[in-house]
């Protein structure tokens, strides 16, 4: 895991993390006005999404890779 | 989904520094400007972890010659010095746009704080062999990207954001336009232009450890396809990380503290302790480490240990992090046919990372370089493409073609199965991801990568599939990443010879029969690599001896 | 460096369900037995997992011998071996009352009669053994005949002098001690070769012995053939989300489900279909019906899930490995034998039965080595070792370990198995991919694998492994590129069907002045097919991009001469 | 080398070292050596997680259920020679 946690209660919606982050892992949820981690197996820790003017959101090290095996 | 068609006299592809230079000047040549990026313009590819650019100032006593002898040499003069002098030239003036644009540099009085270039405070082994490293940087302050974008929006360019391009649009052999789909789920759009930028940046393989994520060649494959010649790809830039923990911590929020020069070493590992502890000796002036970590491993002498960004503390050593991370930096793409960044096909432009310009040749001297240059050609290619797209004249869109491509781009989404891009993606990385393919590299492996690529590229690519239009874009990046594997396994196989951050164990010297630019084109489907060769004036003085033409030592070079 | 010397009789290699009949029937000759496992008996291996047990029982309703091998040759395709396959259905019945009077539970209905059920290919009947019996039990044996075990210990090489095997030579796995191990004869029981798969449990299965009796200079057998099992695209390292196969006895699906929605019929346990179907583009793969099957502990599979392939990958199993050159499963070296799946008996052919082959197959050989071991100890006398031997086996034993610097075996396993996991090297084979990974591999061979280091004796064990698991797929892509045919589980593209008479033969490999090479062993003109026969009547199972002008579309496992009283159904688990 | 702390949070996940009375049956059954015993307290202890290939058998063979075992196992990156 890299991308640990969007804070639910500091989370304003704002959307910035949304816009930053290169590779479309985080969307937002329009009725709760809150960003989602939608693709966390995609994320690749550049630690754009810590523009987040709340400080809401946690990374964490360590990247590992659920074994895709055979095919997709 | 229905299908949006938007219409534009020069349409953008990127939005990074090369793609928000190119839509400003496009803009102030009065042309109506789109600029599309797949992710935030802005917050794309390279641009936000550039915490510094370099600029070449006289009035600074800054020595053209100097600056070009320090490029000359480390690139092993497979740099092109007419596009070198191009960007040093014109650094001021992009510059002085830059602050216009309301970017702030770090200053004392009112003149931008110059830093020397990092590698001259470290003990370099090597440097006295070498000419004086004499470029400069300066730096701008955080949130220095929001203000480009802030430039493009008020420039009037229009900006569409979160929208990936699939393909160039051609008619009777000129970019008409491009292609694609919106990462939200929205419909996919045709944007009719009269003359286009490829400014999408580099390639990489989505490696971890340095900041290359986004950037899968997409502007690459795209011109390629579209009949463009591509160049420079043997060359990469090896970056380490962490084995323990690849990528962390994440580098940018040290990046966007404009203060990038203030952490040691940053990727060039200055000290490496191999195995036996034994110092690793650090090969040429590179801003990026060559293969040095590399082939201590290749010779039974991992784990490499060294100090690692951004907390300075030691750690083993892993690589290629890159795993083929980028192209040369900067010194390699699509190949332009003049100084207004035009390509093999009319109507596009190439610009930044995505320009092959050679302005390094085959290695990265400099500090700073990749920004300035993305400046340069974007605002070159900017202006290029306005006066393209105010002569020319419009043909009738062929909509079945547009239908078509709209199609194509959404073809994995139609596909009820076949192979997901994610497992695609690791099968591609698997194969380039070891050091002794992409890295040190030798025939008979090369051909044998490129034997389970041309696999991938004729059996899995077609079938690729996706869920979502999230997965559409990743499968859209695999099949790029895939055309740019092929690309690097071909100039790499091509190239007989050592030069730069290109190593062949079975070729292992500077051959200067290569004085030439490996350059891949489509032949009749085929992918074929020529050469082209770099004129007289720009060659080393074959009287030289070799230790002097080429004071970096490759492996099995050393004295 | 503390060095442990042991003499005996017979050393047994491998603790598993053909190392224990081995050494328990050794012993009941009289010979000194130890067994040498590079775990803990009982939990090392595959023995501790299989569902079903094959027991031909003459004068049982449908044990009919003639028809049973007629089974296995068609499912097999004709590269049984007839002779191994007779000895193996008559001995299965002893091998299993053997079992029962040690102890071992076998699945009972309500009357307290044993359960059988009718294997997958068809008339073929076994019995269920109860989950978490058959291993301990034989533990237990091994000690009730006061056997000596030595666990935890890895072996490396076989000590070979004069065209005679001396003994072994291997390494602690938990701390630096080095075991030198005498022994009149040896028997490797070592089981299957695979790479360390995530799926299904075979990551201590790394063909140690194979490998330790290829470079003592032996022949091995089988290689070309691929292992099927599929897991779960969701989890796929966990044994409890196979899809295909649980180790709780939990039944195999009737079919699978395409992207498309359309569902395929699995024309048995062991074929490349869902491989077929993924290369074709037809993936994600369901697999449907018949669901959830008798539960176990083991069991929290949540049902049919996404499937994905390469769980087994490189698993042999029964019939792969050591060509044994007698009845007694002797090899080509004197002193040296080989049972269970170290021992290419070829009992099954180029694809499994399903139904439980590898438990009676590992009794039956284990039998017969343990006897024959026995009676070569018994002429045979203690043959001093020279002292030099020793001391070079011992140091390239140890020799990761006395490396600064190099490879680590898990990032070389990684390597190893990044090149060769994906489905189309092994599985979907085609002739310029497999030499491009026989390249990659060599180049592990010849520059990682001599580098490999270790950082303690947990890393010592897993370099040797590698090491052997470098062999392995040395040894899989060089038989899979000589057998330029399609046949059981052995797929090439651009070889896309069987090819008699030419290919009615098996390959061997072997070291020729430090040359890894193939070689043909003819079958037997009167084990062939009826060439007069229709291919389509030959070989039911239609690979695809093959030409069958006679195609007759007959469904794999149905019985050879249309002898059908309704034992059709597929209800046994796997193996 | 292994793919970093990732690795120790899935596949064999822990030993609870309140409930296990150091019987060593997990260390039996693990075919791949990732349990062993530790030194102080003679207790079980994860100590190759990275080799853990889910069998289960030392959650199946723990008389106190003392180990927790998730479904979940990521793999290291290839990106560490030595």
């Amino acid at each position: 895991m890299t991308i640990a946690a969007i804070d639910e209660v500091l989370c304003n919606g704002c959307g910035i993390c949304v816009k930053h982050c290169p590779i479309d892992v985080l969307r937002l949820d329009a009725e709760r006005k809150k960003a989602v981690i939608a693709y966390r197996e995609d994320c690749m820790l550049c630690g754009q999404c810590l523009d987040c003017p709340e400080e809401a959101i946690r990374l964490e090290p360590g990247w590992g890779r659920p074994y895709l095996l055979g095919w997709g | 989904m229905r299908e949006t068609i938007i219409q534009t006299d020069v349409l953008v592809i990127g939005g990074g520094m090369a793609g928000c230079f190119a839509a400003v000047k496009a803009r102030a040549a009065g042309r109506d400007v789109v600029l599309v990026d797949k992710g935030w313009v802005s917050k794309t590819g390279e641009t936000p972890y550039a915490g510094d650019t370099t600029v070449f100032n006289p009035d600074w006593g800054h020595d053209l010659d100097a600056w070009l002898t320090q490029v000359h040499t480390v690139g092993e003069y497979l740099d092109d010095p007419r596009w070198t002098a191009i960007v040093f030239g014109e650094a001021y003036e992009r510059f002085l746009d830059l602050k216009a644009f309301g970017v702030e540099f770090l200053e004392e009085g009112c003149e931008p704080v110059r830093l020397a270039h990092p590698l001259t405070q470290l003990e370099m082994p090597d440097a006295h062999k070498f000419p004086p490293l004499v470029s400069q940087v300066v730096h701008w302050l955080p949130g220095w990207p929001a203000k480009l974008r802030k430039a493009v929006l008020r420039s009037g360019a229009t900006i569409v954001d979160r929208f990936v391009v699939t393909e160039l649009l051609v008619q009777d052999g000129r970019v008409t336009g491009a292609a694609g789909f919106d990462v939200d789920g929205r419909e996919p759009r045709v944007i009719r232009a009269g003359a286009v930028v490829m400014s999408a940046g580099g390639g990489g393989f989505k490696a971890i450890g340095y900041p290359t994520h986004g950037l899968t060649a997409d502007g690459h494959v795209m011109a390629y396809r579209a009949g463009a010649q591509v160049t420079g790809k043997e060359f990469l830039s090896p970056h380490h990380t962490n084995p323990e923990a690849p990528g962390w911590p994440p580098i940018y929020p040290v990046f966007a503290s404009g203060h990038s020069a203030a952490f040691p070493g940053a990727w060039h590992d200055p000290e490496m302790v191999n195995a036996e502890g034994d110092e690793v000796p650090v090969r040429g002036m590179a801003w990026h480490g060559w293969i040095d970590a590399e082939w201590e491993a290749h010779e039974g002498r991992a784990p490499v240990r060294a100090a690692g960004p951004p907390d300075g503390q030691v750690r083993p050593l892993s690589g290629p992090g890159g795993q083929g991370s980028m192209l040369g930096h900067a010194a390699g793409g699509i190949v332009p046919v003049d100084d207004t960044c035009a390509t093999h096909v009319p109507g596009l432009y190439a610009a930044g990372d995505s320009c092959g310009t050679c302005f390094v040749g085959a290695a990265y001297s400099g500090f700073g370089f990749a920004t300035m240059h993305a400046a340069v050609t974007g605002a070159r290619a900017g202006l290029g493409a306005a006066e393209y797209a105010q002569g020319a004249d419009r043909a009738a869109p062929d909509a079945a073609a547009e239908a078509a491509a709209v199609e194509r781009a959404l073809a994995p989404l139609r596909r009820a199965g076949g192979f997901g891009p994610r497992w695609t993606t690791q099968v591609l990385q698997n194969t380039l991801a070891p050091y002794f393919v992409l890295y040190v590299k030798q025939d008979e492996r090369l051909r044998a990568a490129l034997s389970t690529v041309e696999f991938l590229r004729d059996h899995v690519v077609p079938k690729l599939y996706a869920r979502d239009d999230h997965e559409l874009r990743l499968a859209h990046e695999t099949a790029s990443m895939v055309a740019n594997a092929e690309m690097k396994l071909r100039a790499s196989l091509f190239r007989t010879e050592s030069r730069g951050t290109h190593f062949r164990e079975d070729f292992p010297h500077r051959d200067d029969a290569w004085l030439a630019w490996v350059r891949l084109k489509d032949e009749g489907g085929a992918m074929t690599p020529f050469a082209e060769p770099i004129p007289e004036e720009f060659h080393p003085d074959p009287a030289l001896p070799y230790e002097q033409r080429y004071p970096m030592r490759l492996p099995g070079e050393e004295a | 460096m503390k060095e442990v010397s042991t003499v005996t009789d017979v050393l047994v290699v491998g603790g598993g369900m053909a190392g224990s009949f081995a050494a328990i029937r050794a012993r009941q000759q009289g010979a000194d037995v130890v067994v040498v496992d590079k775990g803990h008996v009982s939990r090392s291996g595959s023995t501790p997992y299989p569902k079903n047990m094959m027991v031909f029982d003459p004068g049982a309703r449908g044990h009919d011998l003639e028809r049973w091998m007629g089974e296995v040759a068609l499912t097999g395709e004709y590269l049984n071996d007839r002779a191994w396959t007779e000895v193996v259905l008559r001995e299965s019945r002893q091998v299993f009352d053997q079992l029962v009077s040690w102890g071992v539970g076998f699945r009972k209905d309500a009357d307290g009669r044993i359960l059988r059920n009718w294997g997958v290919s068809g008339g073929i009947e076994s019995v269920q053994l109860e989950a978490d019996s058959l291993a301990p039990t034989l533990r237990g044996q091994l000690l009730r005949h006061g056997i000596s075990i030595v666990e935890r210990v890895m072996l490396t090489e076989l000590i070979v002098a004069d065209n005679r095997v001396l003994g072994a030579v291997g390494v602690s796995t938990i701390n630096e001690v080095v075991h030198v191990f005498t022994a009149k004869a040896v028997v490797l029981c070592t089981g299957a070769s695979s790479f360390k798969p995530y799926g299904f449990p075979l990551g201590s299965v790394t063909g140690d012995g194979v490998a330790m009796a290829y470079r003592a200079g032996v022949e091995i057998t089988g290689k070309e053939f691929y292992d099927t099992h599929a897991t779960s695209a969701r989890h796929p390292a966990d044994v409890r989300y196979l899809s295909m196969e649980r180790p709780s006895g939990q039944m195999p699906p009737l079919g699978l489900r395409t992207a498309e929605g359309e569902t395929i019929e699995l024309p048995g346990p062991t074929t490349l279909l869902p491989e077929f179907e993924a290369h074709a583009g037809r993936a994600p793969l369901t697999p449907v019906g018949p669901g959830p099957g008798a539960p176990s502990p083991c069991d929290a599979g949540p049902g049919p899930d996404a499937m994905v392939g390469g769980a087994g990958l490189g698993y042999g199993g029964v019939g792969e490995g050591i060509w044994p050159a007698d009845g007694h499963c002797g090899s080509s070296l004197p002193g040296l034998f080989s049972a269970g799946e170290a021992c290419g008996t070829r009992v099954v052919g180029a694809r499994y039965p399903g139904g439980g082959w590898g438990v009676p197959s590992a009794g039956v050989t284990g039998d017969r080595a343990g006897r024959g071991a026995a009676a070569w100890a018994v002429g045979a006398e203690t043959e001093p070792i020279d002292g030099g031997i020793v001391a070079a086996l011992t140091a390239s034993a140890l020799a990761p370990l006395r490396r600064n610097g190099g490879f680590g075996p898990d990032w070389v396993t990684q390597m190893l198995r990044n090149t060769v996991a994906p489905y189309y090297v092994l599985g979907i084979g085609k002739g310029d991919r497999l030499e491009a990974v026989l390249t990659l591999v060599g180049f592990m061979r010849d520059h990682l694998v001599p580098r490999l280091m270790a950082r303690d004796a947990h890393e010592l064990r897993k370099a040797h492994e590698t090491r052997n698991m470098v062999l392995n797929a040395e040894m899989k892509l060089r038989a899979a590129l000589f057998r330029t045919e399609s046949r059981g589980t052995h797929y090439r593209e651009d070889f896309p069907a069987r090819s008699d008479p030419d290919w009615l033969a098996w390959v061997v490999l072997a070291d020729r002045d430090g040359h890894m090479t193939p070689a043909r062993r003819e079958i037997p003109r009167d084990w062939w097919p009826d060439l007069a026969l229709p291919y389509g009547s030959r070989y039911p199972l239609a690979f695809p991009g093959e030409d069958r002008p006679d195609e007759t579309r007959q469904p794999l496992g149905a019985p050879a001469q249309g002898d059908d009283d309704g034992r059709q159904g597929g209800v046994a688990g796997g193996d | 080398m292994t793919g970093g702390r990732e690795v120790s949070r899935v596949a064999i996940e822990r030993i609870d070292a309140e409930t296990c009375t150091g019987c060593g049956s997990c260390v039996d059954s693990c075919c791949m050596d990732v349990i062993r015993m530790d030194d102080e307290g003679g207790l079980a202890m994860i100590r190759y997680p990275e080799d853990c290939i889910l069998c289960h058998f030392c959650a199946l063979d723990c008389p106190v259920d003392a180990i927790t075992v998730t479904p979940e196992k990521t793999g290291p990156l290839p990106l560490s020679w030595g």
